[in-house]
């Protein structure tokens, strides 16, 4: 069991799956010779070459489009958008052709195609680098979204998402990439069908992923000080959910609180709460709470985006809230 | 059917048509050979000329646009392209589909939203996909298949497989973004991709000067350093002329290629068009050089076609044409229990387990 | 009272603009010689000539983008994306620029901007001309997103965004501009800040908006035939929701069932129920449930279509179900 | 304040630098005007570099991208135009706000994020705005400002105002649809915009070559009939000729315009960059063409600046840079409690009544 960041176990994930299937490359913006705007694919370029790690020119529509003409041609492409802010950019070949061709094809092209981006805020980047629409894109039918926020889903998720044959996009949270910790030697492809439970509780049941499992495990040790037994659901894939998982917990827990770094309105804790409602209605025992970065573009100073994001005091007052305690 | 008929291929063969020096345009091609052009050329006409009965019958719905007018682009193109070639097109394709050998009946039933259409009815007069044909569609969105005209051809450049991938799209696409991108990319990484640019002067109603400040688009696309040329498009030898010796290059490995078809619709842009934006004498101007006409007058004067040949070709293009109506009339819809059907993978397809299963 | 057409209506509208105001002018692609794809522009070009109707190139996220520049400019430009599925091309103008640059100014630029698209499916257009994904957009703070449903406020809505000193998103489902009625020959802007009751009842609250209003009406008509009073709630503007009007109405009818054009998944239905959860938990009778698209591309063939979409079979059987009868 | 440093106006004056035609490159100009353009490098110059020293302070955050090596572009450009026209830039726009004017403590209160800064602390490095300076940002999508000027241009034309739209982007962001359908629509209309590509032959980590099958990006302009020319980035003299042309031009009507100028970055892409795509040595050689030290020494050469000058105007600039450092460090917080202001234009700006509210 070594000790690893979130950087490295993508690019050990990376890695693992050039080396075991000659169909798959990596594309992007400076994933080669500049080692990746987040310094995850350093290296990959000396030890692969430039036939297999593709740096492209700014072009996200057409480097994206091309993911999917490469993945209909029978490659296993990685398409690297450097953040899901550029992304907006590629959004009609994402809607439009790689969620849309298989099913209006009549079933038959599949489109085998990763694309990786960092998404969310944290990082003082300012209002056009700071989104977090991972939960905007689950909204798209024909496509699978997942966020890594573990190293084991870090190291795991990729070859998993290589292997379904249709396309995946993966988020990678800004703020995860340093976060260290151990990693088994032989950790290694995972599952991508289910939400995980990180921590068991009985009391209510915090729901999250991505960016914000770290802030929501800490506000959940902060409730277990106050005597509140969270349990927390890292959603892991977002588009299936996992909703017997999410059911599970909360017929046991009677109560939920969703934190979701989406802007509030139209994020995917709605869709959670809705999903709630719908199916788990006379299980509740109170209303269902959200916590989600407030509505305005994410501002540049510190206080402003910090202010801006589900933080663990906001999760904490409002699980409390939810759990009948009043602080 | 007639003998002549009986030898057409859908997809291409091999004979060339070869440029003769000393009468430019005017190319050798054997009685076969231009017979079989003539022949895909009137498959593509009719049928269209059956589809906009059809849309008046409410057979056919949603858009339809029409080829009509530019059928020598399509056929002329695809006698430069083999089997293992792929294509992209856009929304116009019908001809593209028929010149590249998807059957005719499942064209049709296509069309009606039939189960046994080629994309199982769930794409309509837009989205023709055929994957025994590499026939990729059927796009809708204007420019948006340019892209992945240039992932195929990178996937055979990896994959060291000396094929071509043929991207239609029109003029309007050249303004979008995804045009100069694709251009780029394509060039930048000698990609082998044949840009294959239909110019019939018009997106919608928007005229070419209208929408483009440099309207030679051939010298457009060597703005990215890469060979272009403007083509008649409504002289079949020509079409398939330079596009043999584009995608010849292609195949060396010369990187892309661009050509600018010049060609016209002569019908509305799509049914829903009073064509306010062009007069009818511009119309019928182009329409003196209609493709199959002029194509078939120089068949005859070359001694290759006579009225007895012509009147058997017509006849059977027509029988074939009804087959394909009475293919789709007799389709099935597909049943409402299947709508969620291949919006993704069926499990079989899926993660194989060479990861644990939670 | 005349009688007229919402396409007629939206074409009065457009025509009073350029009147009134000598800022505006609309552009787009065959807004002009065409006479826009919907014919809704027809007969404009004559009239104010081609400096105020611009027939744009294909170039969807130039000529947003331009909008944007020329509302910085001092005019009140009218930006005709033709429908909302091309719209994906100009989403990083919207998203990143339109919706953010007043924030991200410190308030020092507003973006008087109107961009009007088609929406919605219901034409056998296929997967790539059927999207329905105004819910979608109102997920993005900074821009306001409405749906005018009746001939008033396809003839009203117009002016009032005009006015409206920031960005506004109008969505004309395009199955209404053939819709036919009297409208008062003195008809002129309307309110935008409102959800409007379009059917008082008692027994449910029945909440929708734009291209699904007229099946929801017809909904209530069969649900009141078997005894169930509906009332029926037109958003009017999904962005911000008028939360007053909804809860009023759910507060004394205590059921709600949401329909939405949206796919499912993190429609604009979410949303509301999550929003009632929060708000109204506590008078809820029933669980509150929701009518939407399948999550699946549009399929071209007719039956596939309506079965795609919600209907008004759907709404009376969810209407029924949510207050407690089985049919 | 010295004499020299009191006479700079932060926006141009109209004194043209004209060539002399005998000795192309070695323009006329008055002792006061090469004195201001050198003080307006050296200010950038100093102001980045005090940002750099601010940011491992920890004072700055975020992205922060330095134009160190780039100033004669900014500062030769503004001199081509006056307060009305309007300016767009990028991510790498310290130069381009402080070559326009806009002020440098406010911009320096933007760096911290405080509540003076000219964005009001809410965008920092990457998003200066400033309504005065009709400063248009600050854009940290690449390309996403091309669209912008294209529509402020658009304004102008319309209502008829003899202005033009300055816009600043990257060799990388020639790459970019936008870019390509920017030049079309401002080509094919006839609008007043200024393209002005600083090709610093990187974008990020990617070469110019290694993103550009045509890496002669004046020749890519003129593809949309555009009259484009190269220019030595790296004099500031000659950016100021060349874009007085091109302006000129444009303002009379011509159309937009477009220019390639060559230039260099000294620095690391931002902060986070290892700079692993380039050797060190490119850096040096270029280096040697160091806009300021090559200016300066022409100064000098022409009998334009004595070293009691240059000490002189090099305190005024430090002492202007300290005092903007200590009102950004003065600067105050915005109130948590305005987060959601501003999202939305305030409540007196909104719609007036002329409607009857509900
Ligand atoms: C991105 C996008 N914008 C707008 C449309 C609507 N539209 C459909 S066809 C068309 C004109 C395209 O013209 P061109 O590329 O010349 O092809 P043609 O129809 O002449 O074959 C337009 C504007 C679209 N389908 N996609
Ligand atoms: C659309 C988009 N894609 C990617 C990025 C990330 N990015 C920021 S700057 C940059 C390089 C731009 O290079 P260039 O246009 O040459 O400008 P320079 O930084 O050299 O001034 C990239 C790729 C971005 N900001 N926007
Ligand atoms: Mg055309
Ligand atoms: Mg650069």
């Amino acid at each position: 069991m070594g000790t690893t960041t979130y950087r490295e176990a993508v690019r050990t994930a990376l890695t693992e799956a050039l080396v075991k299937d000659p169909r798959v490359f990596l594309m992007g913006e400076d994933v080669g010779k500049y080692g990746g705007s987040y310094a995850v694919s350093k290296g990959l370029l000396a030890e692969f070459g430039p036939e297999r790690i593709r740096d492209t020119p700014l072009s996200e529509s057409t480097f994206v489009g091309a993911g999917i003409g490469a993945a209909l041609g029978g490659m296993r492409p990685i398409v690297e958008v450097m953040t899901v802010n550029f992304s907006l950019l590629a959004l009609d070949q994402i809607v439009n052709n790689a969620a849309t061709i298989r099913h209006m094809s009549g079933g038959q092209f599949s489109i085998p195609l990763v694309i990786r981006m960092a998404t969310g805020a944290g990082r003082q980047l300012a209002a056009q680098h700071a989104h977090s629409l991972e939960g905007w894109y689950a909204h798209i039918p024909g496509i699978r979204i997942v966020a890594p926020a573990t190293l084991e889903d870090a190291r795991g998720m990729l070859w998993t998402a290589l292997e379904d044959p249709d396309p995946v996009l993966i988020f990678e949270h800004q703020t995860l990439y340093n976060m260290e910790g151990p990693l088994a030697d032989e950790a290694g492809a995972v599952d991508i069908d289910h939400a995980a439970i990180r921590r068991p509780g009985k009391d209510l049941s915090l729901i999250t992923y991505g960016g914000t499992l770290g802030k929501t495990l800490q506000a959940a040790e902060t409730l277990a000080s106050e005597g509140i037994d969270a349990e927390v659901i890292d959603l892991r894939t977002l588009r299936p959910l996992d909703m017997a998982t999410i059911l599970d917990s909360v017929k046991k827990t009677h109560r939920a609180v969703i934190v979701d770094e989406g802007w509030k309105s139209g994020s995917l804790s709605a869709e959670i709460v809705a999903r709630l409602v719908e199916h788990a209605f006379y299980e509740l025992d109170a209303p269902l709470a959200r916590v989600c970065s407030a509505e305005v573009p994410i501002p540049y100073p510190k206080h402003l985006e910090d202010a801006a994001l589900p933080q663990p005091p906001a999760i904490v007052a409002a699980a409390r809230e939810v759990v009948g305690r009043r602080g | 059917m007639t003998e002549a008929a009986a030898n057409v291929q859908p997809i291409a063969s091999t004979e060339t048509a070869v440029p003769k020096p000393d009468t430019p345009g005017r190319l050798e091609i054997s009685r076969e050979h231009g017979l079989r052009l003539l022949h895909e050329m009137l498959r593509i006409r009719r049928f269209e000329e059956k589809c906009a009965e059809l849309y008046s019958a409410g057979k056919i719905r949603g858009f339809l646009h029409l080829y009509i007018g530019e059928e020598a682009v399509a056929v002329g193109a695809m006698q430069a392209l083999g089997r293992e070639d792929a294509v992209v097109a856009t929304y116009r394709e019908h001809g593209h589909a028929l010149a590249r050998g998807v059957a005719v009946d499942r064209l049709m039933a296509e069309m009606y939203g039939k189960h046994q259409g080629c994309s199982r009815g769930r794409g309509g007069s837009m989205h023709v996909f055929d994957a025994q044909a590499r026939f990729y569609g059927g796009n809708a969105i204007v420019g948006g298949g340019l892209p992945i005209a240039v992932g195929l051809a990178l996937a055979d450049k990896m994959q060291q497989r000396p094929r071509v991938t043929a991207c239609f799209f029109g003029d309007g696409a050249v303004a979008e973004g995804e045009f100069h991108e694709s251009l780029n990319l394509a060039s930048l990484w000698k990609l082998p991709v044949l840009f294959l640019c239909e110019n019939n002067l018009y997106a919608m109603g928007t005229r070419l000067e209208r929408a483009q400040s440099q309207t030679d688009l051939a010298a457009k696309a060597r703005s990215y350093l890469m060979p272009a040329e403007p083509v008649d498009g409504m002289d079949v030898l020509a079409v398939e002329a330079a596009t043999k010796r584009a995608a010849d290059a292609v195949r060396r490995g010369e990187g892309p290629a661009f050509l600018e078809f010049r060609t016209y619709r002569f019908r509305a842009h799509s049914m829903f068009d009073a064509e306010l934006y062009r007069d009818k004498s511009e119309v019928e101007i182009w329409k003196q050089r209609d493709p199959i006409t002029t194509f078939t007058s120089q068949l005859k004067e070359r001694g290759m076609a006579t009225d007895g040949i012509l009147y058997a070709l017509n006849m059977s293009v027509a029988d074939e044409i009804d087959v394909a109506v009475q293919f789709a009339e007799a389709g099935t819809w597909e049943p409402v229990d299947d709508l969620l059907k291949d919006v993704y993978t069926p499990a079989e397809g899926r993660p194989s387990g060479s990861y644990g299963a939670a």
